[in-house]
């Protein structure tokens, strides 16, 4: 257990650790490494392209390399892109997983809207590199922050390995109706009707709460 | 009209209302002076209508259920009601507070009309408090209700002495008239401490606190109780009515006004204990230690006090000694039994002393303020009615017949000797001669008074001797209406053997001291007859006023230059005389500073240790926050770490349980 | 293949997002870090769902998507106020609960 | 390899290669075809020396812009810089790979739908897409580190987005007549039901203005207004790249022509075609050409307004984003759920 809390730990503080060195300055090489890869492996195995497994494999290492380096680049506007590309990591893991309409609201939402907005505040404050993630704050924040990381991707690690052997399960093998827009609607208008008029009220409050915020002065 | 008795203690006090409130900015000098008086006015008419009415019976008026406090054991209501009793005891004390404090009011309009408007209000208001709650003492049906009416005439008198509290009141000791009230208050304290204890022992006694009710019960009260009781009631007495050893308040009381000096230090208020001993004469007669005891107390009190009177030179201090050895000399009475010569002397007293008072006044009016008496001198041309008024008045306090002082004394006297009995014993001829020395000293250092402020030549400086003017008519009126008092109130109490006139008072007064049967039985073993004949007696006090006034004249005829002792620097006796024999300095000495010692210490502890352990608290609390604040770095950051920190605490008990 | 892999892989996304929480100080990239934690709690979802064959997951994830635009579009909202005033989207720059 | 997937991957590329190579020459013409149209609506003669009417002047135009050095200054961010052209270009080919073009034709034994993707949920890629457009130039606009690229980004984004949302809510409505979000439904439900743009005539032109609004042409071309913002975000783009920019808003022009013929107009729809009876490789064919001939139509709109109408002022343009298409739209949208509920349409 203890092993396997400090390998989930070594294991973050790791990748950090490697990121930092290559990152920002060469973000490119991360995507080079990842490309290649890539390649690499279908060179040795071209039957793999066929499969789930491998386009999984690939599309989740974008992702946390992504992820990584939303925390890592001082600069928020990288951090945005690369966001955006974690995003739509995400929604190919949708697809993957049968959710086709997930994995388009996906992109609407947050790839559209969201980051959008993200971009627009980022633009408009017109930020500049944060000047290094060195600068007053402690050290010790940032090395307590990823120990603690550590520990907890250690516990969830555990905790999944913990669940016990599930059946593997084949994308195609589903109802035809699954992760349609049809079928979430249905369950939307009827059992989460309630949760869905909620969720307009909330979207409405925030609207309002957002241009009250945002306006120079009221009135 | 004697069902109206509830209103006459109300009056004043709806006038100290009316002036306190309003009178300080609404209304005018005129208003306020024509409330002040009016109300006193009033009470006097109606207590005069009251006392006819009453023809020597009793009447009691009983108000309202002040401290209802249940029922003992044995049944007995132990509820305290406010009420009033009028009975000729106090007919007599009403009549003469009301009546001279009447005047004496009136006198003050002229006398205090250069005090601003807000004084002048606040003075007849405080006075008008004062006449309320002297009333209110007199009147009061149950010992807390004499309480009430004791301790508000207490806090007048402070109120009154410190009337002029931003002013120096003695230069040397360096004592304001603000510190004269304060020592007043406080050495009343003292007495009103006893009072309270002898209240309660009676009230544990006899389980009521109805002065009748106690009385009536007295006989029955452990003899050791009762005395213990008298003593204690004696110890109040004491305190307002200036016996040894709690005289000392009484001289610097004179930093008030001169007519509050008239009013409460010589004419009423002290006379309150005097009133409260003869109130209570059934139970002291039940306890014949404690009497004596009142008596040596009064005989020594009179003789210490006229010796100190000898020697004073400021005017209003010459008088409040005497007043203090006249007090001294109706606790003498009363401890001799014969109260209702106490109660004779002290109506008279109340009348020639206030006459002296006022006089004193007027003459310090004139004067601009001057009260050295060894500045004055050859008044007697400026001031003709004054000079006549304070003439009578010091004949009268000197015995000289027919003035009023002469009949009283000697009744007093009379009485003591009568206590000795047939054989006349040694304590009673002791204090008879005490009686005869005191008369003698007061007679001359009364003539002494006389004689360096009205007669020999002018002392004073040119421009002052300018200034001299008989005083208005609102002041010489009230002079000359005391004056007759003072000439004629002897004739309400003529003794028999000399025949003439029925001895009125005494004949009034007769229901009240003949109470209960052992009482009646001691005024019969002392009526036996006395070892001098009253005659006799009567001679001997006359020559001793003579004497007294004969000696001063030799010695003050050509002013206090030419005076013995007085003139070169104190020795001796005369030092010790002069200094009041340093009774202020041993109290001081003995009382106070162990006293101030201890306050000393107990503030030592205070700061030192109690404030230091309420600081060390607060400098915990400061600690403790001190290190907290530590944790509160206002970065959001650390929170949210410590905030993951505790996700992850909670995740390790559910993930690996 | 295995559930597991997209449940490691929400919980790789879900560690960096709390991390980048704690380290970075830009205000923007905390809120997007946060948007990252979501996403990675939304795949959890899709996953679970997609192994116990119902929808219910996907709900969970529309709803988190509705939470996710409100909370940014009021983060933001917050981020351009202060900015404002102090010129900084720095969140150490806004310490004003220290002592 | 087993059959079905090399099927699948030969078919793809072939169409993949085919779409890009048509949807080029389009994009190359258009640039002919602006210049042509411009000219005759400003009474000039236009390109008309490189070939015949000059129509081999877009090739030229090519080999200038492969020829020009392409120079990038040292101030920009350099990743993004090189970045953002190919963003701009993504979206409308992916937007472009899921529209119809003609009914599914069998040729060869096989049966081919006359389409890159047959998407389920072809509207939603449509919305997707659409709304990544923005990404491009805004990243253009930052990435050059300067201030008129910089409002240049800034424009378009909050332009793009207001104007998105109406018109996602009119796509909406067409979605909801037809009851499906994959395009052949739309389209044959046209076919059956007729044209959308008879019943949603303000959703369609909504729709086509928030087309306009799309392709940062005029009247909308505030993130390149070049009398305010020198060229905005392409400011600081030359040769090829710069082309790049060029050439992506043709696409967007095609996106949008083809989305709008397809949307409201019945796509590849002829009316009254079954009624000569040809054979089904000619019907096809005449129905792709009625496809091209609607979008060629809308195109020439595109121009044509671009050259009448003056460029709007940014608060006008944001007013009319937010306060009068928005609720038009929502409006609409309710006249569609009316006309849903009453069977009709």
């Amino acid at each position: 257990m203890v092993i396997r809390l400090l390998l989930g730990l070594i294991v973050v503080v790791f990748a950090f650790a490697v990121i930092r060195a290559l990152a920002p300055a060469r973000t490119v090489l991360a995507g080079a490494a990842l490309a290649a890869g890539a390649v690499a492996l279908v060179a040795l195995n071209p039957a793999a392209l066929a499969t789930v497994e491998f386009w999984a494999g690939l599309v989740g290492f974008a992702a946390i390399l992504s992820a990584l380096m939303i925390v890592i680049h001082p600069n928020p506007m990288v951090s945005v892109l690369f966001l955006i590309v974690n995003l739509f990591c995400i929604a190919l893991f949708y697809l993957i997983l049968n959710a086709q309409f997930l994995a388009a609201i996906q992109i609407i939402v947050y790839a559209g809207a969201i980051m959008v907005l993200f971009l627009f505040v980022v633009m408009l404050l017109n930020l500049k590199a944060e000047e290094g993630l060195t600068a007053r704050g402690g050290g010790l924040q940032r090395i307590g922050a990823v120990i603690l990381g550590g520990l907890f991707a250690g516990l969830l690690f555990d905790a999944i390995r913990d669940r016990g052997a599930q059946p593997y399960f084949e994308p195609g093998s589903f109802a035809s109706g699954f992760g349609t827009a049809r079928e979430l609607g249905g369950l939307l208008f009827t059992r989460y009707l309630f949760a869905f008029e909620a969720a307009s009220l909330l979207l409405i409050a925030a609207m309002i709460g957002a241009v009250i915020l945002a306006k120079r002065r009221l009135r | 009209m004697l069902q109206l008795l509830w209103l006459i203690p109300l009056l004043p006090l709806a006038g100290f209302a009316a002036n306190g409130l309003l009178g300080a900015r609404l209304l005018p000098r005129r208003i306020v002076a024509l409330v002040g008086c009016g109300s006193v006015l009033a009470a006097f008419v109606l207590s005069a209508g009251a006392v006819r009415e009453l023809a020597g019976g009793r009447f009691t008026q009983p108000l309202f259920e002040w401290l209802p406090m249940g029922q003992t054991p044995g049944g007995s209501d132990l509820t305290v009601s406010w009420g009033y009793a009028l009975d000729p005891l106090s007919a007599v004390m009403i009549l003469v507070v009301t009546g001279i404090g009447f005047l004496i009011h009136v006198y003050s309009i002229g006398y205090m009309e250069h005090e601003p408007r807000a004084g002048f209000a606040r003075f007849f208001a405080y006075l008008n408090l004062f006449m309320a709650m002297m009333l209110t003492l007199v009147l009061g049906s149950s010992l807390p209700v004499v309480f009430v009416g004791w301790e508000g005439v207490g806090l007048c008198s402070y109120l009154l002495i410190g009337f002029w509290y931003d002013r120096m009141f003695d230069e040397k000791a360096k004592m304001s008239c603000a510190d004269a009230g304060r020592k007043a208050f406080l050495t009343n304290r003292v007495g009103d401490v006893g009072f309270v204890l002898g209240m309660l022992i009676l009230f544990g006694a006899t389980g009521t606190l109805d002065i009748q009710g106690i009385l009536e019960g007295a006989g029955s009260i452990d003899p050791w109780w009762c005395g213990a009781a008298a003593l204690l009631l004696f110890l109040g007495a004491c305190g307002k009515s200036a016996q040894i050893p709690l005289y000392v308040w009484l001289p610097d009381a004179m930093a008030g006004p001169t007519p509050v000096s008239a009013l409460i230090h010589a004419a009423t208020m002290v006379t309150a204990g005097v009133y409260v001993t003869c109130r209570m004469a059934p139970l002291y007669l039940h306890a014949p230690g404690a009497m004596l005891i009142v008596a040596v107390v009064g005989g020594l009190t009179a003789l210490f006090a006229a010796i100190i009177g000898i020697a004073q030179d400021d005017i209003k201090k010459v008088l409040a000694y005497s007043t203090v050895s006249q007090l001294g000399y109706m606790m003498l009475a009363a401890g001799a039994g014969a109260f209702t010569a106490s109660v004779f002397h002290l109506m008279t007293h109340a009348f020639f002393k206030a006459l002296l008072f006022l006089g004193a006044g007027s003459v310090i009016h004139a004067m601009a303020g001057e009260q050295d008496i060894r500045r004055m001198g050859g008044l007697r041309r400026h001031l003709p009615i004054t000079h006549a008024t304070f003439l009578v008045a010091v004949l009268a306090i000197a015995g000289i017949p027919p003035f009023a002082g002469f009949f009283s004394k000697d009744e007093i006297l009379a009485g003591v000797l009568e206590m000795g009995g047939e054989s006349g014993s040694p304590v009673a001829l002791a204090l008879w001669g005490l009686g005869i020395l005191t008369a003698a000293i007061t007679a001359f250092y009364m003539t002494r008074l006389y004689l360096l402020v009205f007669a020999g030549a002018p002392r004073m400086p040119e421009e002052k001797r300018h200034h001299l003017h008989e005083s208005p008519a609102v002041m010489t009126l009230p002079l000359v209406v005391l004056a007759v008092g003072s000439a004629l109130a002897g004739f309400l109490g003529v003794p028999e053997f000399i025949g003439g006139l029925p001895n009125y008072l005494e004949h009034y007064l007769a229901p009240i001291f003949a109470v209960s049967g052992h009482a009646a039985a001691l005024t019969e073993q002392t009526q036996g007859g006395a070892a001098l004949s009253e005659g006799t007696a009567l001679g001997i006090a006359l020559f001793a006023s003579l004497a007294g006034i004969a000696s001063a004249w030799a010695v003050y005829r050509r002013g206090p230059l030419a005076a013995g002792p007085g003139a070169a620097g104190p020795r001796g006796l005369t030092r010790l005389v002069k200094g009041r024999f340093y009774v202020d300095e041993a109290i001081d000495a003995v009382v106070l500073a162990p006293y101030r010692g201890l306050c000393r210490v107990a503030a030592a502890f205070d700061e030192r240790i109690v404030d230091r352990l309420v600081n060390s608290v607060g400098a915990a609390a400061d600690l403790a926050s001190q290190l907290g604040r530590l944790a509160q770095t206002g970065y959001v950051r650390n929170y949210a770490l410590v905030f993951f920190l505790g996700t992850i605490v909670v995740l390790v008990f559910v993930v690996l349980r | 293949m295995r559930v597991e892999f997209f449940l490691l892989v929400a919980a790789l996304l879900f560690t960096i997002g709390c991390v980048g929480v704690l380290v970075r100080r830009n205000a923007i990239v905390i809120l997007m870090c946060i948007e990252l934690m979501l996403n990675a709690v939304n795949l959890t979802f899709a996953a679970f769902a997609h192994e116990s064959q119902s929808m219910t997951g996907h709900v969970f994830v529309f709803f988190v998507m509705t939470v996710a635009a409100a909370e940014a579009a009021v983060g933001l909202a917050i981020i351009i106020a202060l900015f404002r005033r102090r010129r900084t989207t720095d969140i150490d720059d806004a310490s004003l609960l220290r002592w | 390899m087993d059959p079905a997937v090399a099927r699948v991957l030969v078919e793809s590329t072939v169409k993949i290669a085919l779409f890009f190579f048509v949807v080029l020459t389009v994009i190359a013409y258009m640039t002919w075809v602006e210049r042509r149209v411009s000219a005759w609506i400003q009474d000039r003669r236009g390109p008309n020396r490189v070939g015949p009417f000059g129509l081999l002047q877009p090739l030229a135009d090519g080999i200038k812009f492969l020829f020009k050095e392409s120079i990038v200054p040292p101030h920009v961010y350099r990743p993004v810089y090189l970045l953002a052209p190919a963003l701009i270009f993504i979206p409308s080919m992916v937007t472009l790979s899921v529209v119809p073009i003609g009914p599914a034709v069998s040729l060869f034994g096989w049966n081919i739908a006359l389409q890159v993707a047959d998407v389920d949920n072809g509207i939603l890629v449509i919305l997707a897409f659409a709304s990544m457009g923005v990404y491009g130039i805004a990243l253009a606009g930052w990435s050059s580190q300067n201030k008129y690229s910089l409002m240049g980004g800034l424009r378009s984004s909050a332009q793009l987005i207001s104007y998105e949302l109406a018109m996602g809510i009119t796509v909406v409505g067409v979605l909801m007549t037809t009851g499906s979000l994959r395009l052949n439904d739309i389209v044959t439900h046209q076919i059956e039901h007729g044209w959308n743009v008879l019943y949603q005539l303000p959703g369609f032109l909504i729709f086509l203005t928030a087309a306009f609004a799309e392709t940062n042409r005029l009247p909308f071309d505030l993130p390149e207004a070049e009398t305010e913002l020198v060229a905005g975000y392409h400011t600081e783009y030359s040769g090829m790249r710069f082309s790049m920019f060029y050439m992506a808003e043709y696409a967007n022009m095609i996106t949008g022509s083809a989305l709008a013929a397809t949307l409201y107009c019945g796509g590849y729809h002829v009316p009254g075609l079954h009624a000569l009876g040809l054979s089904e490789p000619v019907a096809a064919a005449v129905q792709v050409l009625a496809f091209g001939a609607k979008v060629a139509f809308f195109l020439f709109v595109f121009v044509w307004v671009r050259w009448t109408l003056p460029r709007f002022r940014y608060d006008q343009l944001m007013n009319l984003g937010w306060k009068a298409l928005l609720p038009i739209a929502l409006l609409h949208l309710l006249w569609v759920s009316f006309l849903v509920l009453t069977g009709r349409g």
